[in-house]
């Protein structure tokens, strides 16, 4: 399956957000992703489809640069993994969340944001309380996160990824068990900041949520990108 | 006590280990060899 | 492929047979200890292969730790696991040689005690390499082998002061060695030096063998289809 | 647009001033990347002693297997006189090994439990940060331990320094970092091992024998007033700092070896 060409009309001059070139990851012998090049421009909401190891999680945690490519790179607002502080200036920019939350059981929402802020280099608690209340939280609310439900976690887990106000959002299955309701709320508060300019990736199975949200989706198949559609074909989606 | 048993027996125990050596090394890729021919087969 | 191994092995298979035969007859039997001695033949030539080992291992595990390349990692364990087998040499050549010099198998010596420290040390190396998982063995033990690498002038340092503290026996080393008996030193170090690079290579071919095994099995448990 | 009350279940989705303020601001943005170090440092070290004051469970039970360990020794080794100032060096520093190996254990329980690592990996703090916040807690907890365990030595093999007394400290201090360092770094080597309780003592001893021996029998010089321990308090030192060195050096490698 060659990947067919972008038909999207590719934004002019700004830099692309994301752009992987030959972007290739080995496993031993297994190749989670097969010479992926692609550009990604900014200020738009992707939703990366396609099923289990297809190399979805793989790519998004290349993009993050938890994982470093067997060849190929990828370069993110211009700059690329590996240079000498260019990786570091990147991780600057980008807020992740996947499936184990990356937050401490422990401690209550507001205590895990207020260390997520301090690896970021803020001090601004304001802005940890601002995080939580985006995403329906309350600030005040000192249970520790290992008794939140899961719905809770998972939108914790998105402010802490929001908290440095990144311009590059990388979702890994934020939906995941979350009710109706919440992902409803998360998916517009997504919206909101694809608005305001933010370059977000949602990788998903429930891709009904984002259906008008979302401007392209981005089919993913053995290793690579199969398809880049703007409207969303529900039959093929589960 | 007549030292000379002492001379032979190092040289031999170097010949020992070294010999153990290279038989785990034939045995290990014998073992390799046939569990990469069953997968081939498979 | 297989005549040039068969010339390496004769051209070996002679080199070590001409050590044996100077190590045994040609050098001149020493005064005090008598024929005993020529154990030194053996146990100081396999002492310096080790020792060349483990610095290849440490320059490999340097390479890796930069490049990754898994032909960095394959020579950073073969040189590892040849080097640990002509150290376990100089581990029991040496109280063998102590007995009958100073009738006891083992002395805090200082270098005995630094040989058997070392042997912990890469024993402990390629016990860490087998019980890592999968992908990142070779980077957890190039660490190691760096750690490892650094600590050797401290053990060294720290045992010959510590024997110079309570001095005990001093193995073999005194006095001034005739010319014949570093002849045959040589001529031995430099038939294991070749007999080393041969054990290296079928050692080699072990761990690229054993590669493609480990690969076919993660490519046999993907393909049935187990989620990833 | 639905005005979503803030409980606890509801999303907020009203537009309000929040989301204007997480709009990208265009020009700032790029500068704040870096965090500044002593920050992430500190922040982490203070981190890790609130959850251990909030939850104590670690250091009870250490301080109580430290008691163990020297109670235990104290029964197996029975000198009198002269002889327990030769041997209580070796014994002390043996019965503070054992305490550290298992409090060096605990030292990224925390971390993998809750699967943070990639927390770190994914922000802009500098791994070392991280490693030295580590380093330092163990540090702070081996101390406590000896702390502890030092009096029942004391009075268990009653004890009289005839050498300099105040070296004692500075040997104990040179000698703690000296297998916390490695602990703590070897500790996030073996995360990756099978059967990891044991892998960490069994990389930490060999490489730390030097150390060892220096902290005995600086130890013991200084108990029994012989000689002078200047040697093994250099040694300590020049060890101390080719393996932080070294450390920090090759942690980031590690943490990131997925």
């Amino acid at each position: 399956m060659t990947p067919t060409a972008a038909a999207v009309p590719q934004a002019a001059e700004p830099v692309p957000a994301v752009v992987l070139t030959g972007l290739t990851k080995q496993f031993g012998r297994f190749a989670a992703l097969r010479n992926v090049s692609a550009e990604f421009a900014e200020g738009k909401l992707y939703v990366i489809l396609g099923e289990n190891g297809a190399g979805k999680s793989t790519m998004l945690r290349a993009i993050a640069g938890l994982l470093r490519p067997t060849n190929g790179s990828v370069s993110v607002f211009g700059a690329q993994y590996g240079g000498l502080d260019s990786g570091r200036w990147i991780l600057g920019q980008l807020g992740y969340m996947a499936h184990p939350s990356l937050l401490y059981d422990e401690m209550s929402a507001m205590e895990n944001l207020i260390y997520s802020a301090r690896l970021h280099g803020i001090d601004d608690e304001a802005r940890c309380s601002d995080a939580i209340r985006l995403v329906g939280l309350d600030p005040a609310l000192n249970r520790p996160v290992g008794q939140y439900s899961q719905g809770m976690r998972q939108r914790t887990s998105l402010a802490r990824a929001l908290l440095h106000d990144p311009r590059l959002l990388l979702l890994d299955e934020p939906f995941s068990n979350v009710d109706v309701a919440s992902a409803r709320g998360m998916v517009q508060l997504l919206s909101h900041m694809r608005d305001a300019g933010k370059t977000i990736f949602v990788v998903t199975h429930q891709a009904r949520l984002l259906a008008q949200a979302a401007d392209e989706f981005v089919w993913i198949h053995s290793g690579n990108i199969e398809s880049r559609v703007t409207t969303l074909d529900l039959e093929l989606v589960q | 006590m007549n030292p000379i048993p002492f001379l032979y027996a190092a040289y031999i125990v170097t010949w020992v280990i070294h010999g153990v050596f290279i038989l785990t090394l034939v045995t290990r890729y014998r073992k390799a060899d046939r569990e990469l021919r069953d997968f081939q087969k498979k | 492929m297989k005549t040039p191994v068969l010339i390496a092995i004769a051209v070996v298979v002679a080199l070590l047979a001409f050590g044996l035969y100077q190590g045994l007859v040609v050098a001149p039997t020493e005064q005090t200890m008598g024929d005993v001695q020529r154990i030194f033949y053996y146990h100081v030539p396999s002492a310096w292969t080790g020792i060349l080992l483990f610095t290849a291992n440490f320059f490999a595990s340097i390479w890796y730790l930069f490049r990754r390349t898994t032909v960095s990692d394959s020579i950073a364990v073969t040189t590892a696991e040849v080097g640990l087998v002509f150290w376990t040499i100089v581990l029991i050549t040496g109280p063998i040689w102590a007995r009958p010099v100073w009738g006891i198998w083992w002395t805090w010596d200082a270098r005995l005690t630094s040989t058997l420290v070392l042997w912990l040390i890469y024993v402990s190396y390629l016990i860490v390499r087998r019980f890592s998982s999968g992908g990142q063995t070779a980077v957890l033990a190039a660490a190691l082998a760096v750690f490892g690498f650094a600590d050797v002038p401290f053990v060294y340092l720290s045992i010959w002061y510590f024997r110079t503290q309570h001095p005990q026996p001093v193995i073999g080393g005194g006095g001034k060695l005739d010319p014949a008996m570093w002849h045959a030193v040589l001529y031995n170090w430099l038939a294991f030096i070749a007999f080393a690079l041969v054990l290296c290579w079928f050692r080699y071919q072990l761990e690229r063998k054993q590669r493609d095994v480990e690969e076919t099995l993660a490519l046999e448990s993907l393909l049935e289809g187990s989620p990833r | 647009m639905r005005a979503g009350s803030v409980k606890d279940g509801a999303m907020s989705t009203t537009p309000t001033a929040t989301t204007a303020a997480m709009a990208v601001p265009r020009a700032p943005a790029t500068e704040k990347a870096i965090a500044p170090a002593p920050k992430v440092l500190f922040a982490t070290l203070m981190k890790d002693l609130r959850l251990e004051w909030r939850s104590k469970d670690a250091i009870n039970s250490m301080v109580f297997f430290a008691l163990l360990v020297v109670v235990v020794f104290s029964f197996s080794f029975d000198p009198t006189g002269d002889d327990a100032r030769r041997i209580a060096g070796g014994l002390i520093w043996v019965a503070f090994l054992f305490a550290a190996v298992v409090a060096l254990g605990q030292t990224w329980a925390r971390e993998i439990r809750n699967q943070v690592l990639d927390a770190y990996r994914v922000s802009t703090a500098p791994a070392n940060d991280l490693f030295l916040a580590k380093a330092l807690g163990n540090f702070l907890f081996v101390t406590v331990l000896e702390v502890v365990m030092t009096p029942l030595f004391v009075v268990f093999y009653n004890l009289r320094v005839i050498g300099p007394a105040y070296l004692l400290p500075v040997v104990a201090v040179l000698g703690t970092w000296a297998l916390v360092v490695n602990g703590t770094f070897f500790a996030a080597i073996s995360l990756r091992t099978r059967s990891r309780e044991v892998m960490l003592p069994l990389i930490l001893f060999p490489i730390s024998i030097p150390a060892l021996l220096g902290m005995v029998e600086a130890t013991k010089i200084v108990l029994t007033g012989e000689s002078s321990a200047k040697f093994w308090i250099v040694l300590l030192a020049v060890y101390d700092l080719v393996f932080t060195t070294v450390c920090l050096t090759l942690f980031e490698t590690v943490l990131d070896a997925e």
